[in-house]
């Protein structure tokens, strides 16, 4: 066991810091959310994003014939940690590069790749991913966005929900239901779509944490050529799983307050004297390391060249309800103080009170904790699946309350 | 045996209901929800004045109805259920409940009937930074007749007419009375988690004010006082709880993932059943709380401990599971989920947080066996 | 609301504990669990069932045609609670006159209550109750054990698991399925059967905890008169749903420390200063009072005519997980020597370490929490019933893993 | 990055894992379980000295294989599954870590070599009564060549040749050697909730003992050896946990009720991947104790206690909740799910109980935190 670098990886974060320190300034001691909205920002990112793409460090792992550098896993992971230490603005690029483009290039045509890959690699085009609809959550494949052939083209009308950067996206992938005679995981279709076009409207979601980090995405008779199909009709579900099995890779990192922060506040507040304070400590410290140390082993896994499995899945479970835990805590307290949320006044900048509002969502995107055991149990424990009554169901015929 | 309310008293919680669910819908709390200049439903809060409500456990002679806090609890509960966004727990549970304990009867006469008229609304104030107030740690000075110093939050301090403040005097800390409308006042309104109850920061720069009991037995009453507003806040949570369990419940039933309703999984329903035993834990020892309150009897310290504690944690575990049953939807603005989740935070940190009542409790169970 | 009793109620609790003052002694100060073994106990115990019956005691609520008080569920609640300070040795008797006598009453012939009432009501005979089976614990309705007609009578085959008291009762109450062709809810017959006959044979199971107070029961072509039938052929199931429904109402009670207990032991540690522990302790109390004070809100109900319903099952649901957490606090607090059981030299004459093997059991017995959980969610919520893949199924064509 | 075990260790988990398998089946564990006269199994325990297990971390020049502690790691992980009913614990993570910590090399010279032959089976003292041991309640004294005082409980303290044991010398407290065949030792066996492994009160009457380490450095060496016996100790309770699950799930698979698999019920399987999620953060916290543990590193006090905390809630979930999904058959003599629960408690409190370890992490992290 050895928590070094080998003697490649090494050199590999050496030239990765060289680079980075080159282009950008390290971050700040208090990091916030990234803020992916203003032209500005978006400017830079884009910039940031070509730069990138010219020295190969865009897509670490992917072909250098499609503009990657042909890399390990582990120098991607390399990458990502030294990447964090700056100031980097990355936000629009993630679900493009890392579940969109792969998409296409598993299912898409030469035309496709020739087209798209490119640009959305050097950041000149941004994508996002729109399967989710409001009837449609932990049951994606409920949908009921409908795409009717009319010639050549395919016409377009439903619901897009959740969907992050759609305001700012050119394209996207596209999951229809062509199909509502067959079982519903049996009628879909994937479409590559313009964003741009008439007929597409997207409205920001007003969250319950009172941002507007998502979309709704409205088609209304927008068309799409059949060459702009990604897969066989019918077989959208197929090609769905390998934009989502990308997803869980995606998720996770440190979302909030962890044990650290709460001990600096009980320090500052002068009640590190409580035992009973003291056990939930370390409790909490017990658990960040777990999920800390539980992404060592993965990487580590990656470095041998193995594929991490299902059992990323423990990562979400544990942070998201963590991070409900340690700020109700740290807000108890505080006492009825606790209730403010101005960020000049509060200790920690009320990062404790923001990051409440934002744990309840974190235990729901990408998959909620139910879902989460429900992989766990079924694909690494090996369980049965729950019962499906609608399995073999025509989609026209299933109940949806 | 006879733990449960009167059948008069049921009969009241019902018309309460009824009068809430049509006066005081979700529409009435996100108006002071969306709008930052708005401090309370003044609709709402001007029929509960004529409902006459406000003086149910103010005596006859002060123009209430003369009855009892049994009577709070019930119009408590009803109230927790629509998230009424008015000043009534800062007037009723703690307030008036203040005036009842505390006060001479020239400062009863003075006020409480006012209270009943909606002339005078009330508000609580305690708290001056982080961590439970002691009376060691006051700042906020009473030298006899005017109050100097800041308080802050005090819930519903922006649109009460009146403070009950619990303020050092002398080496000891003492309870006293301010109009908040005189002068020496100054009061800035506050961002909370909680936007459909309003907060505010008061500064007292001698602003006159008058003693409620002897000085010294500031924290004394303060106990006394909290004890009261423990059990009838409870009740409150209660009605948020259970309203959140009826909430999550039918989203349940109604909501359907793979071909049925997402209430058909057990990882639903064994969620549900759990929010449904805490609910009833609660309302178990609110029960005892209020009978407790309502007799004076020597059990309410534990009584209203216990309350606390279990009200608290069913809000807290009902409030967030609600969002968590609802999934996505349950985390947008426009569903309800997190007002109720917002208001579950407030309850549980007003009247002292749990880990206080907690070592309340304990110190009583000590002090108990020890007699 | 008020604690007291009303005037009549006070009366018949004063003319109870005058009665019992005659016949009993009280509790000491450390009740231990009853142990119904011993022939000596079994006398003492058929007498005191005697006594209580030619007195009117014996089961207060029912008829005085057949022997009851002709009272009230107040009245018997009163009783209980003023035996219950007494030395009195009624446990073999509760699962006959609380679960089987009343399923006879409600289903048998008049000769069977002839015959069968009054001898259990004044302790002459001892009724245990045969449903569960190794294959067959949730799944109640699942029960493999065969009865098969031959002429007038019906031969059975198989095995019951779980019975309490089987090894001293006279006559059981017997759950069996007479035909396998039809779904499993309606193939069932319910039987009374003489425990004493040859081919009813009665061991011991030797529990988790070290203790065997519980039977399991081998009927080998054990024949049963057509006449001791209760209910019609294929109707067993609505015969034990009689039956099952009283059972509800009988588990529950403290079933071992508390609050209090762990409390003093506490203080006799001197551990009573660590905060971790008195949040514990608070969490504890609150618990116990919840528990205590529905089982009042139970009795107000009781007292007002009114049926308790199925949220008496919140009950077990707290009291066994409480339990198992207390004990296994009790038992960290003592650290190492926490490990031993020598009742002599342990702390609170090890009740901890005792209860804290009987606690898995007491989550098991009477409903597992996740049954109890499932009739919460469906009975008093109203939430919809899991998929039963068998339900219409005929019993032979279920797979049984 | 390289955050797993070698090759070569994982060659020796594997075969570890087939020998005890064959050679420590759970009628092993039983033959110690049904019989209150047999301290250990001595056939498993001759089989694990001729395998040579025990000088797995003991010198070549002592006649040890010259391995390190992650060996003794992963072998302790298989002797978790197994339930092994021998005195592997107290030999090895308490008694050898003991000596090599704190023995002199002419001590070492002595000892060791007896250790992997087999001639000396080792156990650890310190336990006095109820709760934690620290050296100012210890009443066991050290005169400097004499042993005085009861030990209870001592695990394995029957089947020992040697032990040894925290005592009083002077004002401080020193580690000592003691003989357990020698004059001056009266030992009784004990009752226990675990019976497949043995306990004993000893009382030390004059017994002729050796000190370990310098006089008043008792409580430090304590501490030494307590870090690591926690990470050996954390991976035979990872072990346990996993086979639990192991247990639990084969058997959700194979019971059938309301006609299909148990393990098809949400309640079943997320309370199973609970079981998961939780043995696998123990398992992270088990990789990082034993890497610390074996580089001397200097997080080793933080590491130790993340590993035993983590791995005694999951090992307590585990048995307790295999015990669960076996519904009545888990509650059976017969069934070995109370052999899990039974030996989860065992270790969750013979290295000192989690609360204990809370408390030093805790303290670990504000020393740091202030340097």
């Amino acid at each position: 066991m050895d928590f070094n670098d080998t003697k490649e990886e090494a050199e590999f974060r050496a030239e990765a810091r060289a680079f980075l320190g080159k282009h950008l300034d390290p971050k700040g001691d208090k990091p916030l959310r990234q803020r992916v909205d203003g032209s500005e920002f978006m400017r830079r990112a884009k910039e940031w994003q070509k730069t990138k793409a010219e020295n190969g460090y865009a897509q670490i792992t992917w072909p250098k014939e499609i503009g990657g550098r042909g890399g390990t896993p582990m120098q991607q992971v390399i990458w990502n940690q030294e990447e964090g230490k700056f100031d980097a603005p990355t936000g629009p690029f993630t679900i493009g590069l890392g579940m969109c483009i792969p998409t296409v290039i598993a299912f898409g045509s030469d035309e496709h790749k020739k087209r798209y890959v490119g640009k959305a690699l050097k950041g000149e085009e941004i994508w996002c991913q729109l399967f989710s609809e409001p009837s449609a959550g932990s049951d994606v494949a409920g949908l009921k966005t409908r795409a009717v052939k009319d010639g050549d083209e395919w016409v377009i009308n439903g619901q897009k929900v959740w969907t992050s950067g759609a305001h700012y996206s050119d394209y996207g992938i596209l999951l229809t239901r062509t199909d509502p005679s067959v079982p519903k995981h049996k009628g879909l279709t994937m479409f590559i779509v313009d964003m741009k076009q008439a007929g597409v409207e997207v409205r920001p979601i007003h969250q319950a944490s009172g941002g507007r980090e998502f979309n709704e995405v409205y088609f209304t008779d927008v068309r799409i050529k059949d060459s702009d199909r990604l897969g066989d009709v019918g077989q959208g579900w197929k090609v769905a799983i390998v934009t989502l099995m990308n997803e869980r890779l995606a998720v996770g990192g440190s979302p909030g307050p962890d044990w650290a922060e709460i001990m600096a506040y009980a320090k500052e507040a002068g009640t590190m004297s409580d035992q009973a304070f003291r056990e939930k400590l370390a409790d909490w410290y017990v658990a960040a390391q777990g999920y800390k140390l539980t992404k060592f082993r993965t990487q580590t896994a990656l470095s041998r060249g193995q594929t991490p499995g299902p059992e990323n899945s423990i990562g979400k479970i544990i942070t998201a309800n963590h991070l409900q835990d340690i700020c109700n805590s740290a807000i108890e307290m505080q006492d009825h103080y606790g209730i403010l949320t101005d960020s000049d006044r509060m200790p920690a900048d009320a990062i404790f009170q923001q990051s409440f509002m934002w744990a309840p969502g974190l235990r729901i995107a990408g998959g909620t904790d139910e879902i989460l055991k429900n992989i766990i149990a079924e694909r690494v424990l090996g369980l049965p699946q729950d019962v499906r009554v609608d399995k073999d169901l025509p989609f026209d015929q299933m109940k949806s309350g | 045996m006879n733990f449960d309310f009167s059948e008069d008293q049921k009969f009241l919680g019902n018309e309460a209901r009824k009068f809430l669910e049509s006066e005081c819908p979700m529409t009435a709390v996100r108006l002071v929800l969306n709008d930052d200049d708005v401090s309370h439903n003044a609709d709402v809060w001007k029929k509960v004045v004529e409902m006459g409500w406000l003086g149910t456990a103010i005596p006859e002679e002060h123009g209430g109805l003369g009855l009892g806090l049994l009577e709070v609890c019930v119009l408590a509960e009803e109230m927790g259920r629509v998230l009424a966004p008015v000043p009534w727990a800062s007037t009723v549970y703690f307030f008036t409940e203040a005036l009842k304990i505390a006060g001479s009867s020239e400062q009863q006469a003075d006020v409480l009937p006012r209270i009943v008229s909606g002339d005078v609304v009330g508000c609580y104030a305690a708290s001056e930074g982080p961590g439970n107030p002691t009376a060691a740690n006051l700042k906020t000075t009473f030298d006899g007749s005017t109050l100097s110093g800041t308080k802050v939050p005090v819930t519903d301090g922006d649109v009460a007419t009146h403070a009950v403040v619990l303020a050092k005097e002398g080496s000891g800390a003492s309870l006293v009375l301010v109009d908040l409308t005189g002068e020496g006042v100054t009061r800035k309104t506050l961002q909370t988690l909680d936007p459909t109850r309003s907060h505010a920061e008061i500064v007292f720069d001698k602003a006159p004010a008058t003693r409620l009991g002897n000085a010294g037995d500031g924290e004394m009453l303060n106990d006394q006082i909290l004890d009261h507003a423990a059990v009838l806040l409870a009740f409150e949570q209660l009605g948020g709880a259970s309203r959140a369990l009826e909430m999550a419940t039918d989203y349940a039933k109604e909501r359907y993932a793979f071909g049925r309703p997402i209430g058909g999984n057990q990882a639903i329903k064994h969620k549900l059943a759990e929010m449904y035993v805490k609910n009833e834990v609660a309302r178990s020892n609110c029960f005892y709380g209020a009978w407790a309150v309502s007799t004076g009897a020597a059990e309410l310290p534990e009584a209203a401990a216990a309350a606390r504690i279990a009200a608290c944690e069913a809000f807290w575990f009902a409030s967030k599971e609600n969002i968590q049953t609802h999934g996505g939807m349950g985390f947008t603005w426009e569903v309800d989920c997190h007002l109720f989740y917002r208001r579950a935070k407030l309850l549980a940190v007003q009247a002292g947080a749990p880990k206080v009542w907690k070592e309340k409790l304990v110190r009583t169970l000590e002090n108990k066996n020890a007699a």
